[in-house]
């Protein structure tokens, strides 16, 4: 997979879901990028780390009824849905921005979720 | 075209005389065709003839392009068939709407309908541009401005140069009217209007809910609008079930009781059966006070209206 | 001076040469850096060296953080100042270097972060004067804590933050308004009366339960219904609050009269001191209990009311016809009233009660600091559980104003050049923290209630929003995507 | 506000595909506040530009820059060198500041990325409808406060037509409210029903588009 995959992670859930992963190799290529909230996370941020070179984008965010700031996964879901449709239109295949909603114990369900991503970016490879 | 002053008579149209009378008097529908074929005309004139008073030509009815209402019109008029005109806000402004009132009753044609008409989106060129400069009851106004101040909308007198006689356009005014339309409450007020612009006769929208109508009309003799103005009731025989449901369910403002419904579903033919509770219909209008006559809306069906007219016991049609 | 201390548990993983050519910082091995002595040997070397900026490497990101952490106090450096960055045993040197690299360039974004200490107002407001109410004002009074109790309906604003909200009435006279400043609120305004004119109320036939007995004992003999039915879970969930008065009704009525009544509900609810007891005389004194499964409908027909459902034990549809039927408040769908809603700025649930759907919140906090609710009015009807939120809620509140409101000043700051007060941010911010300017024709935040979550950032049509520890740039630089020169310059500091 | 929203992204590559050095431009008031023309939009649209050209293997300078209006000249000083360096510019501001900034750059290839809708009002986060269409000669004093000329899909001002059913107009009963519903009811709170039984007399449409472009000469402000 050309260029890794950036994890904004909310820092209540994903990023401590991910440094619970220690170092599973399922982190190979990914990067992680700690933000207060995934609510933090802009669609214009999310297009501009693909355009550096990244293959993909993967938002963590708290579920949306604990969120720590309330609404913050909430927003973030819709400004991937934004991401998402800016990348079909560029035709670069919508899969490279995904979100994911981990608290802080899924860590099973967040390597789950990063190979699948992975996968995805993969296949969409190979297709490209 | 007998160009003679009608003594007493707004426009001495056959539709007027009628009315006068005190008949109870019917009118129909006749659709333009779709194409330049001036026969479909007169084979549907064919079938309205000595059976309706007036007929309806429409214009470019839902928004769909049709020969227009004032040449199909002429045609009729040929076959023995008095036309009533229809012109809609829709598609022209002022000036054209003037001259067509003109061209019109220089070919003989005396009643006009006046509609808003249906918006564009509804018909086969939902892209196209609104006029929309006046709506039907500034339109009324217009005609009756027109015929007796003999004046156009600017004010200018209406004869051909300063020293001409006047020549004005003397039009037996009419106007549609939706008595389910909401906001219900609103409804007799709206048509109280239409009256004090100028209206000579109003053709409701096709009825089902007669409960309403009859609330509808007994709101109309409050106001004592029944004798300011006649008032025809539409109908529209159903041909099946299916063209029940789609009244019912797709045509906004229109309520369509189950009653309806459930009897043409039990009906063996369906067909005869829409025409058995349509007469049956008209057989109840003529009992509502205020109701001066039936507009036979058959949509496609003008074949079947002698036979709807006569099962109604209206044959034959009173020569005035 | 940037300082890079290397965990000793990384020895093999990358010398301190090849990190220093890389990092171009003066690189301090260390041992165990996540024990208090390899902290401390920290500390002492940032003092001695004027180091500003710390980026401390070790092998697991918990440790690594609390590391962090410490250090802040320890070598007294600001919030944001101190990076931990975990490294990957594995990876190649090429890609340990460039993460090490953009750790430090997000540290060179860093601004200096000041906090700001303000007394908190010491007095609490207790708006709704009804059980929970009294409850919570008597203990605030036994934590040594002033509080002053107000109805709902004489609020007319409330504006400010934790520590410092103003409040404004409407005069007891009723004309003209004053305001008051509290360090916390604690609303307690119960349930709204169910509106007696709406569905499923039929005036003297469909009433409210907590009208029954009232009515009853207004009635002469004549009058006085020859059955009565009571009906609980007709559109939500009864509480025991529901259940108790259910069966204390009945019980009252058949003590003025003779009198067939029946109790229509789900199930019983007796989880609560004395309810099982109750439960028990109601049906010894002859009151009907009719277990229902989905909808219930009540016709008020002639004279009586009709009764209609289907009884789960029997498992067939059953009809009765009674004199009078009486509907539970609680077993209905009654939102907060909207304005005290509305004033307070808080989320509600599904039902329009004053406890967004969030299990942080759970029991008595809100979306906003130093604004708490208790009782019936976030669900907690029944008696017991209201009287417990409101003492959790006293507690909290007295936490909260005993010591000064800390405040760190690295809330959202708004460039009033770009701010086009298109009001994104104000109608977003879940903590009301985004107010209008009017002066200054731009939004802004209040320092004190801002929770540094940078939803408003986020969301900022025209980028003039930015949250100082957690810039663009100090993101990009992050995620190794290095944001180009202008785009920093232009990131407005606090 | 002046509202729009931006064009289809297919059509946008479209108009600027024999472009190599582009200035994407941002409007920094009305679109901005109906989240059409943004910093925020800019920065996505020029991502997605980018991504798109990356995978065509396309090389492409595309820049960024947002002013506070395109609709007043001195503005446009910032963005000089920028407007310099870029043999075209796409414009997101509404169809005004495209247009104008198409004339203070005369000879510059200026297209517009966004569709400019109508003057609307913000009828919650993200939804926004129209109020007025800038007929020249304002009329709701009749009507309650509200438009028919704008609220009405007919702009009739006599009174609803037949296709008005539970308040909402039959050209798209989900998002269009009728607009003589809304006047009868507001004539209706402020008991005035009665004054919408007088016949409206001919509209002047002179006032408006129809009287040709617009213009206004405000005397005592000119230099």
């Amino acid at each position: 997979m050309k260029g890794g995959i950036v994890a904004l992670c909310c820092e209540n859930s994903g990023w401590k879901a991910l440094a619970s992963l220690g170092d599973d190799p399922v982190l190979d290529g990914v990067e992680a990028v700690r933000l207060p909230c995934s609510g933090k996370a802009e669609t214009g941020m999310m297009l501009k780390i693909l355009e550096k070179g990244a293959a993909g984008v993967l938002v963590l965010g708290c579920p949306k009824d604990d969120c720590t700031f309330l609404r913050g996964s909430a927003r973030a879901q819709k400004r991937v849905a934004v991401a998402r449709a800016a990348l079909k239109d560029a035709g670069v295949g919508e899969e490279r921005v995904r979100m994911e909603f981990i608290s802080s114990v899924d860590t099973p369900r967040l390597a789950e979720a990063i190979r699948a991503m992975k996968a995805a970016l993969e296949a969409h490879e190979g297709k490209a | 075209m007998s160009d003679t002053q009608p003594q007493g008579f707004k426009a001495g149209s056959n539709l007027e005389k009628v009315l006068a009378a005190g008949h109870f008097a019917v009118t129909a529908e006749l659709g333009p065709p779709k194409s330049a074929d001036a026969e479909a005309i007169s084979v549907k004139a064919k079938f309205l003839k000595g059976a309706v008073d007036a007929a309806n030509i429409t214009d470019n009815q839902t928004a769909i392009v049709r020969v227009s209402s004032i040449a199909a019109g002429y045609l009729a008029l040929q076959q023995g068939i008095e036309p009533v005109i229809q012109i809609t806000c829709r598609d022209r402004n002022r000036i054209a709407i003037q001259s067509d009132v003109l061209g019109a009753y220089t070919l003989g044609l005396r009643n006009i309908l006046c509609l808003s008409g249906d918006h564009q989106k509804f018909g086969n060129h939902p892209t196209a541009k609104n006029v929309y400069d006046m709506d039907s009851i500034q339109l009324i106004a217009l005609l009756k401005k027109m015929r007796d101040e003999k004046k156009f909308a600017c004010g200018d007198e209406i004869r051909s140069s300063k020293k001409a006689p006047l020549k004005e356009p003397r039009i037996f005014i009419g106007g549609a009217e939706n008595p389910f339309g909401d906001p219900l409450e609103f409804r007799a007020a709206r048509l109280g209007k239409k009256a004090a612009a100028g209206v000579d006769f109003i053709q409701t929208q096709c009825i089902y809910d007669m409960e309403r109508f009859e609330e509808w009309m007994r709101q109309v003799r409050n106001r004592g609008l029944h004798e300011r103005v006649k008032i025809l009731a539409g109908v529209t025989p159903l041909k099946s079930l299916g063209m029940a449901k789609h009244m019912r369910d797709n045509v906004a403002g229109l309520s369509v009781p189950d009653y309806w419904i459930d009897r043409l579903a039990k009906a063996e033919d369906k067909a005869a059966e829409g025409i058995k509770m349509c007469v049956e219909q008209i057989e109840r209008l003529r009992g509502i006070e205020g109701v001066a006559g039936v507009h036979l809306m058959a949509i496609e069906w003008e074949d079947r209206v002698p036979e709807i007219v006569k099962g109604a016991g209206l044959l034959p049609r009173p020569v005035v | 001076m940037t300082g890079i201390f290397l965990c000793s548990c990384l020895g093999e993983v990358c010398g301190r040469a090849e990190l220093e050519k890389a990092a171009g910082a003066r690189v301090f091995p260390g041992e165990r850096l996540c024990t208090p002595q390899g902290t401390a040997s920290m500390a002492v070397s940032i003092r001695e060296h004027g180091v500003d900026r710390a980026l401390v490497l070790g092998c697991a990101a918990a440790q690594v953080d609390a590391v962090c952490a410490s250090l802040r106090k320890a070598a007294c450096l600001g919030t944001g100042r101190v990076r931990a960055l975990r490294f990957a045993k594995r990876g190649n040197a090429e890609g340990r270097a460039a993460s090490v690299r953009a750790a430090l360039a997000a540290l060179d974004l860093v601004p200096e972060v000041r906090t700001r200490k303000t007394k908190p107002n010491r007095e609490v407001l207790v708006i709704g004067c009804g059980a929970t109410g009294r409850a919570a004002s008597e203990a605030l009074a036994s934590l040594g804590r002033t509080a002053l109790m107000t109805e709902a309906a004489s609020v007319t604003d409330i504006r400010g933050s934790a520590g410092r909200f103003t409040v404004r009435f409407r005069n007891v006279g009723g004309d003209g308004e004053n305001a008051r400043t509290f360090g916390a609120l604690i609303v307690a305004a119960g349930l709204p009366e169910p509106d007696a004119s709406r569905k499923p109320f039929v005036p003297g036939r469909i009433i409210p339960l907590a009208d029954l007995s009232d009515r009853l004992s207004g009635l002469s003999r004549r009058e006085f219904p020859a059955s009565l039915a009571v009906v609980l879970d007709m559109e939500i969930d009864e509480t025991r609050a529901g259940f108790e008065e259910a069966c204390r009704a009945c019980l009252d009525a058949k003590s003025l009269r003779p009198v067939e009544t029946w109790v229509f509900l789900h199930d019983a609810r007796v989880a609560g001191p004395g309810l099982e007891d109750l439960y028990d005389r109601a049906r010894e004194a002859g009151v009907q209990f009719v277990k229902y499964g989905g909808r219930i409908r009540l016709d008020a027909a002639g004279s009586g009311v009709k009764v209609r459902a289907r009884d789960t034990v029997l498992g067939e549809e059953v009809e009765i016809s009674c004199g009078l039927a009486a509907v539970s408040g609680y077993g209905l769908a009654t939102p907060a009233d909207a304005e005290l809603t509305a004033m307070l700025g808080i989320g509600t649930d599904a039902l329009g009660r004053l406890q967004e759907n969030n299990i942080r919140l759970l029991p008595e906090l809100t979306g906003r600091a130093g604004i708490f609710v208790a009782g019936a009015c976030r669900g907690a009807t029944y008696g017991p559980d209201a009287v417990r939120d409101a003492r959790n809620a006293a507690l909290s509140a007295h936490e909260l104003l005993s010591r000064p409101v800390e405040t760190e000043l690295s809330h959202a700051v708004v460039d009033g050049d770009k701010c086009a007060l298109c009001l994104t941010c104000v109608r977003l911010c879940p903590f009301r923290a985004m107010t209008v300017n009017a002066e200054k024709k731009q939004a802004e935040c209040v320092p004190e209630s801002c929770m540094h979550c940078g939803l408003c950032a986020g969301e900022c049509p025209n980028k003039a929003i930015t949250l100082p520890l957690w810039s663009d740039g100090i993101i990009l630089a992050l995620s190794g995507a290095a944001p180009d020169a202008a785009s920093v310059a232009k990131e407005k500091r606090p | 506000m002046i509202t729009a929203v931006r064009k289809p992204f297919d059509e946008i590559r479209d108009l600027v595909k024999g472009y190599d050095r582009l200035l994407i431009l941002g409007c920094g008031t009305c679109v901005t506040v109906c989240m059409a023309g943004g910093e925020k939009e800019v920065g996505i649209l020029a991502s997605t530009l980018r991504l798109a050209d990356q995978k065509d293997g396309r090389s492409r300078e595309i820049t960024e820059a947002t002013i506070e209006r395109q609709c007043d000249r001195e503005f446009f000083d910032a963005v000089k060198e920028k407007m310099a360096a870029a043999d075209a510019v796409l414009s997101m501001a509404c169809g005004v500041g495209a247009q104008f900034c198409g004339e203070v750059f005369a000879g510059k290839a200026v297209l517009p990325a966004l569709n400019t809708k109508f003057y609307g009002t913000t009828e919650g986060p993200g939804v926004w409808s129209a109020r007025c269409s800038g007929c020249g000669t304002c009329v709701i004093a009749d009507f309650g406060g509200i438009c028919p000329v704008t609220r009405c899909s007919k702009s009739l001002l006599n009174g609803p037509c037949g296709g008005s059913s539970k308040g909402k107009c039959e050209v798209d009963p989900a998002n269009i409210e009728c607009g003589w519903q809304l006047i009868h009811d507001r004539m209706k709170l402020l008991g005035r029903l009665a004054d919408l039984e007088a016949v409206q007399p001919l509209k002047d449409w002179s006032t408006g588009r129809d009287g040709g472009p617009g213009r206004i000469v405000k005397e005592d402000a000119t230099l």
